[in-house]
């Protein structure tokens, strides 16, 4: 018969302001199976858990319940206790009085107190039932991935690198550098963005420990912490990278145009193209969709030949390319090619991207001069579409009246409710910008508040009110599009408690920071999570910011939530940190709250095969007869086979049948 | 208020368990009529487990898994669904009351719709009345 | 200006039983103010205004402002809105909580009265007017409908509306 | 073997199907007359009255073989004597075990069943409504009775203590006598559990694709089918036909008869041991096996009543059905 | 034929019968059968019911609804207010405890509000139902070559999120737009198309605030479009931009001579051929001169055979 401890924690006021512990206790000890019912002030400090340790050393109990906050921050600090005193640490069992109970039934101490009584009866009854597990080890393969070559993804892969560890970086578009290789300048100190970015981008590339897969997406992730094996897409460029040299030649010659991505749509670029001037690695690619097949060279068939000199007629781009890197003959397939890797973790630092505009209906979206804040970023960079003249689009002529409005889709229940934490920067660093390069611009600035929290931000947009830009408190209500391209400004000033009513040559938006494209996919690939804001969801909020729900997988950058520069590059580091972890030791622990097969109840049906989203069960002969097995090392324990199988052959370690239904039963006892 | 219904709720620890962590966090209001069992997936929720908790008097059970597209598992929660709608289909068929008996998606950065759920399902459990069931045995 | 809690909470409390249900979701924007053709026009009291005055528990104070009858219930602050707090609604609510204090301009007591009588807020006789057009005289509406009015009439009687003595 | 075994077979709600697998043994029959003495074998084989058996010595029987469901009053009170009767009582057939399709006469009224029987059905010709009474009085002076309906359906061990339990409908004569075989050579599961070999229909059905050297495997059903659409394919498992077949659910004691001849397995068996609730288990497996919610919505537009289907051998002992 | 119940209101039928005048000889050549409302009320106007009681507003308004639904079909209003004051009051009845109360209400007069009825405004049930095409296909003088400054009128646009049928973008409409160009007419656009008239509350509370706002939108038409005429789909604009006009100009506001003011479908009658007398006579802006022009001789359709 067990021998059940049960350990009733105030939590300072925490839980004992609402619920009455000693009533708990008392009922505990009163339940079968229960050896003794203690309480104590903090149970998961020193002292309390020497309690544990201490009774488990007197052999006065053999299992035990924690009542207090949750185990899902808890639960190992406990099991370790356990294992200290020397039992085995699953035979541990935690009741949620804290965050399921007293935090939330403050207005009912009584039904508090009756419920904790409940959940307490639960988790003895499961832990009457509970079995000692051993903990297995993997050995671990010593690479690492890195997700998106940005800024995050750049300094992750280099720190990586640099502790020596053999790391991949992808990258869906041909070159690295993602969005800070589209900014003018820096906040708060306006450095050059390339400038401080190209070298980063260049050791990464150059970097003997990472191998670069530019115009590359993740296909496919199997596996588990230390041995994941991946499937890299590598898309087809229709240039043979290893001789293209990035000269250009081919996109000058290119007729097939389409909006340039890196300019936002601002300007056009050619159908053969190299991303941007300072591209890493710089190389050329065509995009098939504006591609215009000249002299019929579609992929794939051979030229035509000149009835006059007999000479093939090429294409000008391959007639241009001075190192034969293109070759419209060869028949190259669109899907491109399949790498497959392994490696021991994984950082996914995939980026954001800003809401756009047509999305703001009383925006006036439909006018030209009503522009993105990246769009914006664009026009005043020396690479962007003007050469850095401040020019409005629907006409180029410089503006005098700029807009800057600001929290469009972001603190919005109708798009986004969080802040998108760093366009109040940014707008700032644009407007001073601007006006350091233009001082009779007249620049208004609309903000619902402006935060500026971080070392020296608040300084620089103080300093920005000295240049004599204008701000104002209150948000955009609209814009009113009027002739000459103009547009009516429709706000508040908050201070006053005044309608504003202006006029304005461009109008700047700074339109929310959401997930990337293609982000979702790539998250069910790996089986990530969104919270509510639609970013990865990390570990813990404050304690795991950088590591997630699956082991091995870590965040770093926007995709976990906005973040500017120096925050990104904090986080990536600590990613990297965290990352290499598994990778230094060698190996790793197997978590035994998996699934096993009792194989004399096996009736060999099958059900379960399919339904294992890892691929870990296979059907064997056994004395000739087909028998599931599942593979410990990729069963991750989510029970759906253990629910499915009619033999009742398949058992959930850690969520057994007879524990549940012991819940249950104390549930509704 | 008529009674506090005991509702019995399966919860998934990667969504809805961390949802009513975080509903704690946040000191969201609820009734205590809602005792969770930490399963690692609701697709580990057995059917039979609801119907056993209804037959000893749970007067509601809720399933509280991972949005679609969440699922920790990839797709557990489609095999929940398959199961769940089946399920409320057969108490219906079987005479017993489907409303006793609720499937939610709730993730774990939803600590204010985990609050809002239980109180719902409370107020329309106060409504519908213990379970006829309850107290026999 | 003093913060007085109570009154605060009395003052919220208040609109959100006429209606102003989401009163609290305000974070003070002003984009509602911004889009508002009351406050344009010279109504200032409204929006993002009149929500600060009843968040601060300056319900009574106001109770005698005009501002609200001049909200055209257009709902562009309802649209603009980046918190859902539909203003619109909080608007009415503060009109009704000066129309069931009978503060509100006397004028306005003619529409009720019409509406009791004739089920039509504004009635002028249009039979004239109709027969020119080629109309038959009386429009089928409750104007010359009986049991229509008797409906209508039992309807507000039996509502809180009837309770005010207006009509 | 000293003293022969005395056996009784005792007929409750049922139809006597499971008494001819009883008659089916054929030439094994005899071999086991050799060691069995029948002393009780009503009303199916013997015409008799229910003090035949009151007046019997407790404990008088040695092995009671209780077969049909528990529907009238009649069937409480002659499984409690036969309990007192009998040293050992095997419910028989899934009536007893778990009620039978008859059992699925629980989710109606009696009297819609009255109704329906005896005067609703095209075939019954009853003007003036006639329904069968507990007592009435013939011809001025036979005062007669008839067992009372019961409100429900109820399995056998809903009744009295039932020791073993034998799945089927019928049971396949095979396991009968592996069933008595077992019996007299004491070689008995403990008390309380199903004789049974413990496994699935699928572990003796031929068209089982787990496993199978093709590589295939199982895969998920991407369409349902009723046993009336089209013709199924005789190689192929069904349930991947989308026909839904509960043999991973059920046991095969029976050797995948009905498979045999392209039809698909309904359940009659029982549940494989460890479970505790057919319909539920049947609900889970099939629910989980199913491809998308595509798919579940047509089984339940095709099956309208899911408490039928899943159940339809063992409603009365589902898990809530047998509270409600 | 299509059925639809025409719901009055207050002004069209009292104060513009030649308004309704116009519904009722459009619909039917446009293949919609309009089936009176006997009895309906006031829906009821946001200075009455919706200034002092929720409850009592949408029982009124439910009232109003119940007639359409014991007819088996869907609501169709010319009036602006009233389809704003219906659709809201639609919304807020389905909320469960709303619609049980008002039940209980209309049950003293008994009548049981269901929620089957939509309600449909007049412009977009031409607009969405009838079909831009259907309309040029009954046009008999082309109105090629006049130039319309269009007015939307609040209560059609916002809240988007109540209307059976939304702009698409509502600080854009274009419905109205796209009804007077189905006449041949151009309809430039200009910066205060969404702006409020000032009609309504505003006017009655302060008719010197709402006169700022009207003479602001007025100006931006004229100084931005010049237009022949003003077309609006909301009775009450309509009553601004004909009364209002006439008083800044006394006033010498403004420079300029009032424009004319058509309701859409006056225009959209006076196009298909019907007597001005009937379909266009009331007005104070005199309108003569644009109607003579409107169906003259040289815009008659030639008739296809």
């Amino acid at each position: 018969m067990a021998k059940i401890g049960v350990y009733v924690c105030h939590c300072g006021s925490n839980i004992g302001g609402v619920i009455d512990v000693s009533d708990v206790r008392e009922y505990a000890e009163g339940l079968p199976d229960v050896a003794l019912a203690r309480q104590d002030l903090f149970m998961c400090s020193d002292s309390g858990q020497e309690l544990i340790k201490q009774d488990i050393r007197d052999g006065k109990v053999d299992r035990v319940v924690v009542a207090a906050c949750t185990p899902r921050t808890h639960e190992p600090i406990f099991r370790g206790a356990c294992e200290k005193g020397g039992l085995n640490k699953f035979l541990f069992e935690m009741a949620n009085i804290r965050d399921q109970a007293s935090w939330v039934h403050g207005q009912d101490p009584e039904g508090a107190t009756a419920k904790a009584k409940k959940v307490v009866s639960s988790a003895v009854g499961k832990a009457r039932n509970l079995e000692p597990l051993e903990e297995k080890y993997v050995d671990v393969t010593d690479a690492a991935m890195v997700i998106g070559g940005g800024i995050g993804g750049i300094t992750a892969a280099l720190e990586l690198a640099r502790m020596g560890h053999k790391t991949y970086l992808v990258e869906k578009d041909p070159s690295i550098g993602g969005r800070m290789a589209q900014l003018d300048k820096t906040f708060p100190t306006n450095d050059c963005s390339a400038c401080i970015l190209t070298p980063m981008m260049v050791e990464a590339y150059s970097h003997p420990n990472i191998e670069t897969l530019c115009y590359s997406e993740v296909e496919d992730v199997e596996g588990y912490i230390g041995n994941f094996k991946v499937k890299i897409r590598q898309k087809q460029s229709y240039v043979n990278w290893d001789k293209c040299t990035g000269c250009g030649a081919c996109a000058e010659k290119c007729p097939g145009k389409a909006p340039d991505e890196f300019n936002e749509g601002l300007s056009m670029r050619r159908a053969a193209f190299i991303m941007f001037p300072q591209a890493v690695p710089k190389k050329a690619v065509i995009d098939m969709n504006a591609c215009i097949n000249c002299a019929g060279r579609t992929i794939g068939s051979e030229p035509k030949v000149n009835a006059k000199t007999g000479n093939p007629i090429l294409a000008p781009c391959e007639k241009a390319c001075p190192a034969e890197a293109i070759n419209r003959s060869l028949m190259l397939d669109p899907n491109g090619t399949i790498k497959e890797i392994e490696v021991g973790s994984i950082i996914t630092a995939t980026g954001y991207k800003v809401m756009g505009k047509e999305n703001f209906k009383e925006m006036a979206p439909d006018s030209p001069n009503v522009i993105t804040a990246l769009q914006l970023e664009r026009l005043i960079s020396a690479t962007g579409p003007t050469g850095g003249k401040l020019l409005r689009p629907s006409d180029h002529e410089k503006p005098h009246t700029l807009t800057f409005v600001s929290c469009m889709g972001s603190r919005d229940k109708n798009f986004h409710t969080y802040c998108s934490r760093f366009c109040c920067m940014y707008m700032i660093k644009q407007a001073r910008l601007l006006k350091e390069k233009y001082p009779d611009l007249v620049i208004n600035m609309h903000f619902i508040d402006i935060r500026t929290a971080g070392k020296d931000y608040d300084e620089y947009y103080t300093g920005a009110r000295d240049m004599g830009i204008n701000f104002f408190k209150g948000k955009v209500g609209g814009l009113d599009m009027l002739a000459g391209d103009k547009l009516r400004v429709n706000a508040y000033d908050m201070e006053n408690g005044e309608t504003i009513e202006y006029e304005s040559d461009l109008v700047i938006l700074a339109s929310a920071v959401e997930m990337s494209d293609g982000t979702t996919e790539l998250a069910q690939k790996m089986g990530l999570q969104f919270c509510g804001s639609k970013f990865f969801r990390e570990l813990h909020p404050k304690l795991g910011p950088v590591e997630t729900a699956v082991s091995g997988l870590f965040l770093a950058g926007c995709c976990q939530g906005p973040k500017d520069i120096p925050d990104t590059v904090s986080q990536a580091k600590g990613a990297a940190a965290v990352a290499a972890v598994p990778l230094a030791q060698g190996k790793v622990k197997i978590d035994p709250t998996i699934s096993e097969v009792v194989t004399e109840k096996c009736s060999g049906c099958g059900i379960c095969e399919p339904l294992c989203p890892y691929g870990a069960i296979t059907m064997k002969k056994v004395d000739g007869k087909p028998r599931a097995m599942i593979a410990i090392s990729s069963c991750k324990g989510c029970g759906v086979c253990t629910s499915a199988c009619p033999s009742s052959a398949i058992q959930l370690h850690g969520y057994m049948e007879e524990q549940i239904l012991e819940q249950i039963a104390a549930l509704t006892a | 208020m008529s009674f506090t219904p005991n509702i019995v709720g399966f919860a998934c620890q990667w969504c809805t368990y961390a949802g009513a962590d975080l509903a704690g966090n946040l000191r969201a209001k609820y009734p205590p009529s809602v005792k969770l069992i930490k399963v690692p997936c609701s697709g580990r929720v057995k059917p039979e487990y609801v119907l056993e908790a209804f037959a000893r008097g749970a007067d509601g059970v809720l399933v509280g898994g991972c949005h679609f597209g969440d699922c920790h598992y990839k797709d557990g929660n489609y095999k929940t669904k398959n199961r769940t709608d089946m399920l409320s289909q057969l108490l219906e068929d079987m005479g017993f009351d489907p409303r006793r008996f609720r499937q939610e998606w709730i993730s774990g950065a939803e600590g204010q719709k985990f609050a809002q759920v239980i109180t719902e399902f409370t107020e329309e459990l106060q409504e519908l009345g213990p379970n006829p069931l309850g107290g026999q045995e | 200006m003093q913060i007085d809690q109570k009154k605060i909470d009395e003052a919220v409390s208040t609109i959100i039983g006429y209606g102003g249900t989401h009163i609290l979701d305000c974070v003070g924007c002003g984009a509602c103010s911004a889009v508002c053709p009351g406050v344009k026009a010279g109504f200032d009291v409204l929006c993002r205004k009149l929500i600060r005055k009843i968040v601060t528990g300056h319900l009574e104070e106001i109770i005698e402002e005009t501002s609200s009858w001049g909200c055209q219930a257009c709902n562009r602050c309802t649209e603009v809105c980046p918190q859902g707090v539909r203003p619109q609604e909080v608007v009415f609510a503060f009109r009704r909580y000066q129309a069931n204090e009978l503060a509100f301009s006397t004028s306005s007591i003619t529409s009720q009265m019409n509406l009791f009588e004739t089920g039509h807020a504004v009635f002028t006789d249009p039979k004239a007017n109709r027969k020119k057009v080629g109309l038959p005289e009386e429009p089928p509406t409750s104007a010359y409908n009986e049991q229509a009015q008797k409906e209508i009439q039992t309807l507000m009687n039996n509502s809180s509306m009837g309770e005010l003595g207006l009509f | 073997m000293a003293d022969k075994v005395k056996v009784g077979f005792l007929l409750l709600g049922g139809c006597a199907g499971c008494e001819m697998a009883v008659v089916d043994l054929s030439e094994k029959l005899v071999d086991v007359l050799q060691h069995i003495e029948v002393v009780f074998w009503a009303p199916t084989a013997a015409d008799v009255k229910y003090t035949d058996l009151e007046s019997m010595e407790d404990g008088f029987i040695d092995v009671a073989f209780i077969d049909g469901m528990v529907r009238l009053d009649e069937h409480i009170h002659m499984a409690n004597v036969m309990r007192k009767k009998a040293k050992t009582v095997i419910a028989f057939g899934v009536c007893a075990a778990l009620g039978g399709t008859a059992g699925m006469g629980s989710l109606h009224d009696k009297n819609d069943l009255f109704e329906k029987a005896f005067k609703n059905t095209p075939t019954t010709d009853n003007p003036d409504g006639v329904f069968p009474q507990p007592q009435c009085l013939v011809d001025g002076k036979y005062d007669l009775t008839l067992p009372a309906y019961e409100d429900k359906v109820r399995t056998l061990n809903q009744i009295i203590d039932v020791d073993y339990y034998i799945g089927g409908c019928p049971p396949h004569h095979d396991h009968v006598a592996a069933a008595v075989t077992a019996l007299l050579t004491g070689n008995m599961p403990p008390k309380g559990s199903w004789i049974t070999n413990g496994k699935a229909v699928c572990d003796v059905c031929e068209r089982n694709p787990a496993g199978k050297e093709n590589g295939q495997g199982r895969a998920m059903v991407n369409q349902i089918l009723r046993t009336i659409e089209g013709e199924p394919d005789k190689e192929i498992c069904l349930l991947q036909q989308g026909y839904l077949c509960f043999g991973p659910i059920t046991q095969g004691d029976c050797g995948g008869l009905c498979l045999k001849v392209n039809i698909p397995c309904r359940g009659c068996g029982g549940p494989i041991p460890g479970n505790h609730d057919y319909g539920a288990q049947a609900l889970s497996t099939i629910g989980s096996i199913i491809k998308n919610e595509e798919i579940t919505h047509q089984l339940m537009e095709k099956y309208p009543n899911l408490a039928k289907f899943f159940y339809r051998y063992a409603l009365p002992s589902g898990t809530l059905p047998r509270r409600m | 034929m299509e059925q639809i119940g025409l719901y009055l209101g207050c002004n069209i039928p009292l104060k513009h019968p030649d308004i309704e005048q116009s519904f009722r000889k459009i619909l039917p050549e446009l293949g919609v059968e309009p089936l009176d409302l006997e009895g309906a009320s006031c829906c009821p106007a946001w200075g009455t019911a919706p200034s002092f009681d929720l409850q009592t507003w949408c029982a009124i308004s439910s009232r109003n609804i119940t007639i359409a639904e014991q007819k088996g079909v869907d609501i169709m209003t010319g009036c602006n207010s009233c389809f704003g004051i219906l659709s809201e009051a639609k919304h807020f009845l389905e909320d469960k405890e709303m619609k049980k109360k008002v039940n209980e209400s209309l049950s003293a007069i008994n009548r049981t509000y269901q929620g089957t009825s939509d309600i449909y405004h007049i412009a977009q049930y031409l607009h969405s139902k009838v079909g831009v095409d259907a309309i040029k296909s009954k046009i008999k003088y082309s109105l090629d070559g006049l130039k319309m400054a269009t007015q939307t009128g609040c209560h059609t646009l916002w809240p988007s999120d109540v209307y059976k049928i939304a702009e698409q973008n509502p600080y854009e409409p274009t419905i109205l737009k796209d009804l007077c160009m189905a006449t041949g007419a151009e309809v430039p656009h200009y910066s205060r198309l969404a702006a409020c008239c000032g009609m309504g509350g505003m006017r009655s509370t302060d008719i010197e605030k709402s006169l700022k706002l009207f003479k602001e939108k007025l100006i931006s038409i004229k100084e931005e479009t010049d237009p022949d005429m003003i077309v609006t789909t909301c009775s009450s604009c309509f009553m601004q931009f004909d009364m209002s006009q006439l008083i800044l100009r006394e006033r010498g506001e403004i420079d300029f001579e009032p424009i004319p003011t058509f309701y859409y479908t006056q225009v959209l009658a006076l196009a298909m051929g019907f007597d001005p007398s009937q379909v266009a006579a009331i007005s104070q802006i005199d309108r003569s001169k644009i109607i003579a022009e409107m169906q003259s001789e040289q815009r008659l359709v030639k008739e296809v055979a």
